[in-house]
């Protein structure tokens, strides 16, 4: 496939990771009745926005934008859900899913287990994460890791437009509830799609996006990106490195990290949380724990730094897990054999 | 009495509102002699919870709180599953993993039970939503206390209730009103700066009403008003239940301070304990509604004393399955975690 | 030097702090009369319903009034009756109390204390019985304590509250009621940070913090029988976090086991494991291993809840599996 | 028509500080907004062109002393308590210059030496801290006079409303200003509620509360001097809520097409600084040849290009920048 051949019959079209979503948020409507939209911002305020108020139109009962009002409209999700509804919820910027927490981490998640398996809450609760280029503070959040805390919820962090696609489907077809994050630097991101179908990616199936031999990179969300370019700048060195994209932490295909680990021996964590108690402690500890013995060197974790997200430019990107760290990582972890 | 009901119906609100009673009371005799651990009891509040609730119809849902076990009962759930419950027993309700904050029977229209003060205000306006939207006739019902109305939860839930024009009623059981703020070793009463819970609700433009919980009339009447609102797309209605609180629910553990209650005291005033003769005499709302229904020759005492009799049956046998039933197995600590 | 219970210590330090310093003052839900446990109880007759402030039933704004106070002079300690209840206070605790002398660039200071118990203890249920410190580890410019003694519960509370940034002080309610010897003379300045060793050994090192200390040193005791001998650490500070203290051990057991109340996935262990395995890998002898709870909601059962802690069984597991001692080798 | 008291101060210098802060505030924004064009100034940027009146009329009546919250539109009320342009400017090109070396960014402001404590980028995220500001006043006996500034967007959130209960039970020294500009981010208000005016739920609460014309400077003056004056007398909370409009969009680079052009012509014509303009010369205060308020317009101008061209020669901060104040005192 290129990005220039034309949309065909069951053929991959290439398209921009807000064109796949949102696609999936209309394949969602169309093949289900059930589902009600609740929010305007899944593409964020990027260019693409134009593409979910397209949906609005089209949908015009079904897409419905609340007030600012976290905590009310994401427990009415929930609500909703638990009487039949199939709610995507938005949260939009994944900072706001603080003035919400008390709904999706004390309720959502633990009603089925609460209720003794009687009731279900097959919401999704959608938010924009990530370091988004002067957002600071207040507008940069990566919750997922202390959502990984929440037993009760699963976690989806595509990567790629037909992984956006794919795994929408899953998520709506499941019955408990989901926390679905989309890292506002994927918007733009372009790749093959099977647009004419709507095929499920299964939750807890890791996928190998790239392969190699001498090191092992775990990746998420963006992040996946960013280790693909930093293993392309790597291959050049002669370094053939395999990066591995787990697409939701719960449930997480352990076995295919490890399997990886076992192959390379090495093994590079790249997470855009917080390095304190983020995703890559996790991924980290449990390699550290169950292939001890596969490792020829430390795990290295290349994160966020444990500071707020500043505003200024210039500190955003020291911040932020670059090409060059991970590169540096890959090396560092290349040269301790 | 309401007109619209029949003797049967009017009398078997009576036979819930005792079995309520006595399901209390049951449970507090218990916690005497083994640790059941912390729990709210109904008591008092009888005469709001049966009648508001049995205008509901199945497929209508309710959302209630940490003082859940006399709405559960008024729904026909079965006390013994629920006492069971409570001791964390595998028969329960939710299979132990409830307890009596999170009693839920979906079956029965509770789909789950939130102890979150303003936690499931949201969530009631969710499936009013949901209703909305699936075109089906259904009423949503949010029980809460006043305390929530200090929650920013409330405001954002009847807020949205409003402006989406949801089939969402706001029942409010506000059992503090002789009180402000708490006393030593007590529960807590609202500190809210509103003169009246209602006004609160005024600016939504949503109908609000404070009425007399202890009175069985006024709670169908209003009630029933805010069903037909809902059913028919009008939107939300806030009613406001007045209670007196039991003294027996001021402690921060249930306690029998009156003792238990005595259906004779509703025609016998000479047995009433003279230290609770307030309590008996004219504020518990169930023995005003014995009254009522002796006055308006709907039963006779003898009705009530076997109507009596059997509820206690019914919930000594509840106990004893409750103790008698097994705990779960400990793997099922993992178990229903996902679909 | 006298034997107080946890919840007196508690008591003790606060109005050890309201009585040295006019700007502490405590705001919660029915502080008046004690609170829930009765840690505040006698306060408000001593220092006035203005410094120990009544509030209702308001998380969220409670916890960003406290901050708001903070960063204009005051040096406030806030009573969040459950932790559970802290994901209505996450906005303000996550986005501005914690970020706010950040995002000032140091103009504004949050001195605030936020006082919170939590715990599997008494069947209350998946809303009444976390134990969510990772949260809190995760969002830089929180400090985290979590005191597993009544003297500690006394000195790092005052720490906590001397603090010039906002601090978790993480209680275990089932702590509140258990005894220990507690110095009386007003404790002097103590600084903020530093786990201190339980029990030292050689072979194997456990750290923990809160209650799951004391089943650290029971497992230690159990394990001794066996012939292993177990360094306990108790971590008290999370945040910050005395890793130094756990290499310092490490590198003399050369086996490592991490032991807490809290969900196991993402939790503060898989932090100290991740660390430890990063920067002294080579001083490792076996994997490092972790004790947490289950990936479940907290069960209201007392059976199931009694399961859904780890238990000193548990802990002696992992660490036989640490050094490569199986129970079935040891008998 | 903007509204000149029934008898005017002979204070014609304090009338024209108004002006003159107003204009000083409009240059800035006009001026950040070209910058942001341009690449210069980058992250979200939400101006409040057009509501200057509001932010210039409620800081001319607090004192040195009060303290001030903004929201996420906050470079006016900054500027209006007295914040340096340069160094609020600098800080929205992320210079360590700035107020906050470049951390905060443009809804962190923080200028806390001018009374400023600081901005959020939460809606309703700053009542409760200005409600802890105020609780700070009566513990410590200080009175001071807390002041949040926020939209009516903010009136849909859990803490306005925990918020104005507390104020009311304590009866707290804390002015709520709530500036109603018709949009919630890019919905209209009616879509978001049913309540048309928020200052109803500050009367549910027994708060005093008014709503005046925004865009009338003196109005704005006026309503929360009475409330300042309530305040530090100990007479509680007051809520304040000013009819304006953002005449740009929500942030910018936001295409607003989500309102009428008449509905912006319509409020062009109700632009505070015309009106307050047209209202000083028709009394007198200003010549109605135009000479002053060119004058003021220039010189409002002239300042923000002086401290625009310092601000960007600011230096970027260093790396090592990066990690200090997470802490206030540093782990050991």
């Amino acid at each position: 496939m290129t990005a220039t051949s034309p949309p065909a019959e069951s053929a991959a079209r290439q398209m921009s990771y807000a064109e796949a979503l949102v696609l999936g948020l209309r394949r969602a409507l169309e093949s289900d009745d059930r589902v009600r939209l609740m929010g305007q911002y899944f593409v964020g305020l990027t260019e693409h926005r134009q593409l979910v108020a397209d949906l609005r139109d089209d949908f015009p009962q079904r897409v419905w934008y609340p007030p600012i009002s976290e905590i009310g409209y994401v427990g009415a999700g929930i609500g909703a859900a638990i009487s039949g509804l199939r709610p995507i919820v938005d949260i939009a910027t994944a900072s706001f899913i603080f003035q919400a927490f008390s709904q999706v981490v004390n309720e959502a998640a633990n009603v089925r287990y609460m209720t003794g398996g009687q009731t279900s809450v097959p919401a999704i609760f959608h938010v924009n994460h990530g370091i988004r280029g002067g957002g600071a503070a207040q507008h940069s959040h990566s919750p997922q890791a202390m959502i990984w805390n929440t037993p009760g919820l699963q976690i989806m962090l595509p990567s790629t437009p037909r992984d956006v696609y794919g795994l929408l489907r899953t998520a709506l077809e499941s019955e408990d509830p989901v926390f679905w994050a989309d890292h506002v630097k994927l918007f733009d991101v372009t790749g093959p799609v099977m647009a004419q179908d709507w095929e499920a990616i299964p939750f807890g199936v890791a996928d190998i996006k790239r392969a190699g031999v001498d090191v092992t990179i775990v990746a998420t969300s963006y992040m996946v990106q960013r280790s693909l370019a930093a293993a392309e700048l790597m291959a050049a060195d002669g370094v053939s490195v395999e990066v591995i994209d787990p697409r939701t932490l719960v449930p997480l295909d352990l076995d295919a990290i490890l399997a990886s680990v076992h192959r390379t021996g090495r093994l590079v964590v790249v997470d855009e949380c917080h390095r304190s108690c983020g995703v890559g402690s996790e991924i980290s500890a449990l390699v550290a724990e169950y292939a001890f013995d596969a490792l020829k060197c430390p795990i290295r974790r290349v994160t966020a730094l444990d500071v707020p997200i500043p505003f200024s430019p210039a500190l955003e990107a020291f911040v932020e897990p670059s090409e060059a760290k991970i590169c540096a990582a890959v090396r560092a972890a290349m040269g301790s054999v | 009495m309401s007109p619209r009901l029949r003797s049967s119906e009017l009398v078997g609100q009576l036979r819930t509102m005792i079995r309520i009673r006595r399901f209390e009371e049951a449970l507090i005799q218990l916690s005497e002699s083994q640790d059941v651990g912390h729990f709210h009891v109904y008591v008092g509040q009888e005469a709001t919870g049966v009648p508001a609730l049995a205008l509901l119809q199945p497929g209508d849902v309710a959302y209630s709180t940490h003082r859940n076990h006399g709405h559960l009962i008024a729904r026909g759930v079965d006390p013994a599953r629920m006492m069971a419950e409570i001791l964390g027993k595998a028969t329960g309700t939710n299979k132990g993993k409830g307890g009596t904050l999170h009693l839920a029977s979906n079956e029965h229209g509770f789909p789950t039970t939130s102890s979150s003060v303003g936690g499931p205000l949201p969530i009631a306006v969710g499936s009013g939503y949901a209703f909305r939207e699936l075109g089906l006739d259904r009423v949503s019902v949010c029980l809460f206390g006043d305390g929530a109305l200090e929650e920013g939860a409330w405001h954002e839930a009847i807020n949205i209730a409003a402006v989406w024009s949801l089939p969402v009623i706001f029942l409010c059981e506000n059992n503090s009103l002789e009180a402000l703020g708490q006393k030593a070793n007590e529960y807590p009463s609202s500190t809210l700066a509103a003169q009246r819970l209602t006004d609160l609700v005024r600016p939504f433009k949503v109908p609000a009403t404070a009425i007399d919980g202890a009175d069985v009339r006024a709670v169908h009447r209003e009630m029933g008003r805010a069903v037909r609102r809902a059913r028919r797309g009008a939107g939300p209605t806030f009613i406001e239940a007045w209670t007196v609180r039991w003294a027996g629910s001021r402690p921060i553990w249930p306690q029998l301070v009156t003792g238990e209650t005595d259906v004779a005291y509703a025609w016998d005033d000479t047995a009433i304990p003279p230290d609770h003769a307030e309590w008996f005499g004219r504020q518990d709302g169930l023995l005003r509604y014995v009254r009522d229904l002796l006055a308006a020759g709907r039963v006779t005492r003898a009705d009530v004393v076997a109507i009596d009799r059997e509820a206690r049956a019914e919930m000594a046998a509840a106990v004893r399955f409750a103790l008698d039933s097994p705990y779960p197995a400990p793997e099922e600590a993992l178990e229903d975690m996902y679909a | 030097m006298s034997e107080l219970r946890t919840i007196d210590a508690i008591r003790a330090a606060l109005d050890e702090a309201l009585a040295s310093d006019k700007a502490v003052c405590i705001l919660g839900e029915d502080v008046t009369v004690g609170g829930p446990f009765g840690a505040t109880k006698g306060l408000v007759e001593r220092y006035g319903d203005w410094r120990i402030r009544n509030t209702p039933i308001s998380e969220g704004t409670v916890v960003g009034l406290a901050a708001g106070a903070a960063a204009v002079g005051l040096r406030p300690i806030v009573e969040v009756m459950f932790v559970d209840f802290i994901t209505l206070a996450m906005d303000q605790l996550v986005n501005h109390a914690a970020k706010l002398h950040y995002m000032s660039g140091g103009q504004i200071r949050v001195p605030l204390t936020i006082r919170i118990q939590g715990g599997a203890v008494g069947a209350m249920g998946a809303h009444h019985s976390q134990s969510l410190e990772a949260w809190f580890l995760h969002v830089p410019g929180l400090k985290v304590v979590a005191p597993s003694t009544p003297a500690d519960a006394k000195a790092l509370l005052l720490a906590a509250i001397r603090d010039d940034d906002p601090v978790l002080f993480l209680e275990h309610r089932g702590l509140y009621w258990s005894r220990g010897e507690v110095p009386d003379d007003p404790a002097d300045a103590v600084p903020t940070g530093g786990a201190v060793t339980r029990r030292t050994g050689t072979d194997a090192t456990i750290v923990s913090w809160s209650r799951m200390a004391h089943s650290a040193e029971e497992a230690a005791v159990v394990l001794r029988t066996d012939g292993i001998d177990v360094e306990v650490i108790d971590l008290r500070w999370l945040a910050p976090l005395d890793i130094e203290a756990v290499l310092a051990s490490v590198r003399k057991t050369h086996h490592l086991v991490i032991a807490h109340e809290a969900v196991e996935r993402g939790g503060v262990g898989a932090e100290i494991a991740a660390t430890v395995a990063a920067s002294a890998r080579e001083e490792l002898r076996g994997p490092v291993t972790r004790v947490g709870a289950p990936f479940a909601p907290v069960p209201a059962s007392a059976e199931l809840e009694a399961l859904f802690v780890p238990s000193v069984e548990a802990i002696v597991q992992a660490v036989r599996r640490s050094v490569g001692r199986p129970a079935a080798a040891v008998g | 028509m903007t509204s000149l008291p029934p008898s005017p101060p002979d204070d014609s210098a304090e009338l024209l500080d108004l002006l003159e802060s107003m204009w000083l505030i409009r240059a800035f924004e006009e001026k950040v907004s070209e910058l942001y064009a341009r690449g210069r100034i980058k992250g979200l940027l939400h101006l409040g062109i057009g509501q200057e009146g509001v932010a210039v009329g409620a800081a001319s009546r607090v004192g040195g002393d009060d303290v001030v919250f903004g929201g996420h539109r906050a470079h006016a009320h900054a500027l209006a308590k007295g914040a340096d342009p340069e160094r609020l400017l600098a800080e929205l090109a992320g210079r360590s210059t700035g107020y906050c070396a470049g951390k905060g960014g443009s809804m962190h402001i923080s200028a806390p030496e001018v009374g400023f404590v600081t901005a959020t980028g939460i809606v309703a995220g700053n009542i409760p801290l200005a409600l802890g500001a105020a609780y700070a006043s009566v513990v410590g006996d200080r009175g001071i006079v807390a002041m949040a500034f926020f939209g009516d967007g903010a009136g849909q959130a859990g803490q306005f409303h925990e918020s104005l209960n507390i104020a009311s039970l304590w009866n707290l020294p804390l002015v709520l200003v709530c500036e109603n500009n018709g949009y919630a981010e890019f919905t209209p208000l009616s879509a978001h509620t049913r309540v048309e005016r928020l200052a109803i739920h500050a009367a549910t609460y027994g708060i005093p509360a008014s709503t005046i014309d925004g865009n009338d400077v003196l109005a704005v003056r006026a309503a929360v001097g009475e409330a300042v004056q309530r305040a530090r007398a100990g007479g509680g909370p007051t809520f304040v809520e000013a009819l304006t409009y953002r005449l740009r969009g929500h942030y910018e680079g936001d295409p607003a097409k989500y309102r009428e052009l008449s509905e912006l012509s319509d409020w062009k014509a109700r632009d505070p600084i015309a009106r307050y303009t047209g209202a000083l010369v028709d009394r007198g205060t200003l010549d109605a040849d135009g000479t002053a308020v060119d004058r003021i317009e220039r010189n409002a101008r002239e300042r923000v290009e002086r401290a625009a061209e310092s601000a960007l020669a600011g230096p970027i901060p260093k790396p090592s920048d990066l990690l200090t104040n997470v802490y206030a005192s540093e782990p050991a």
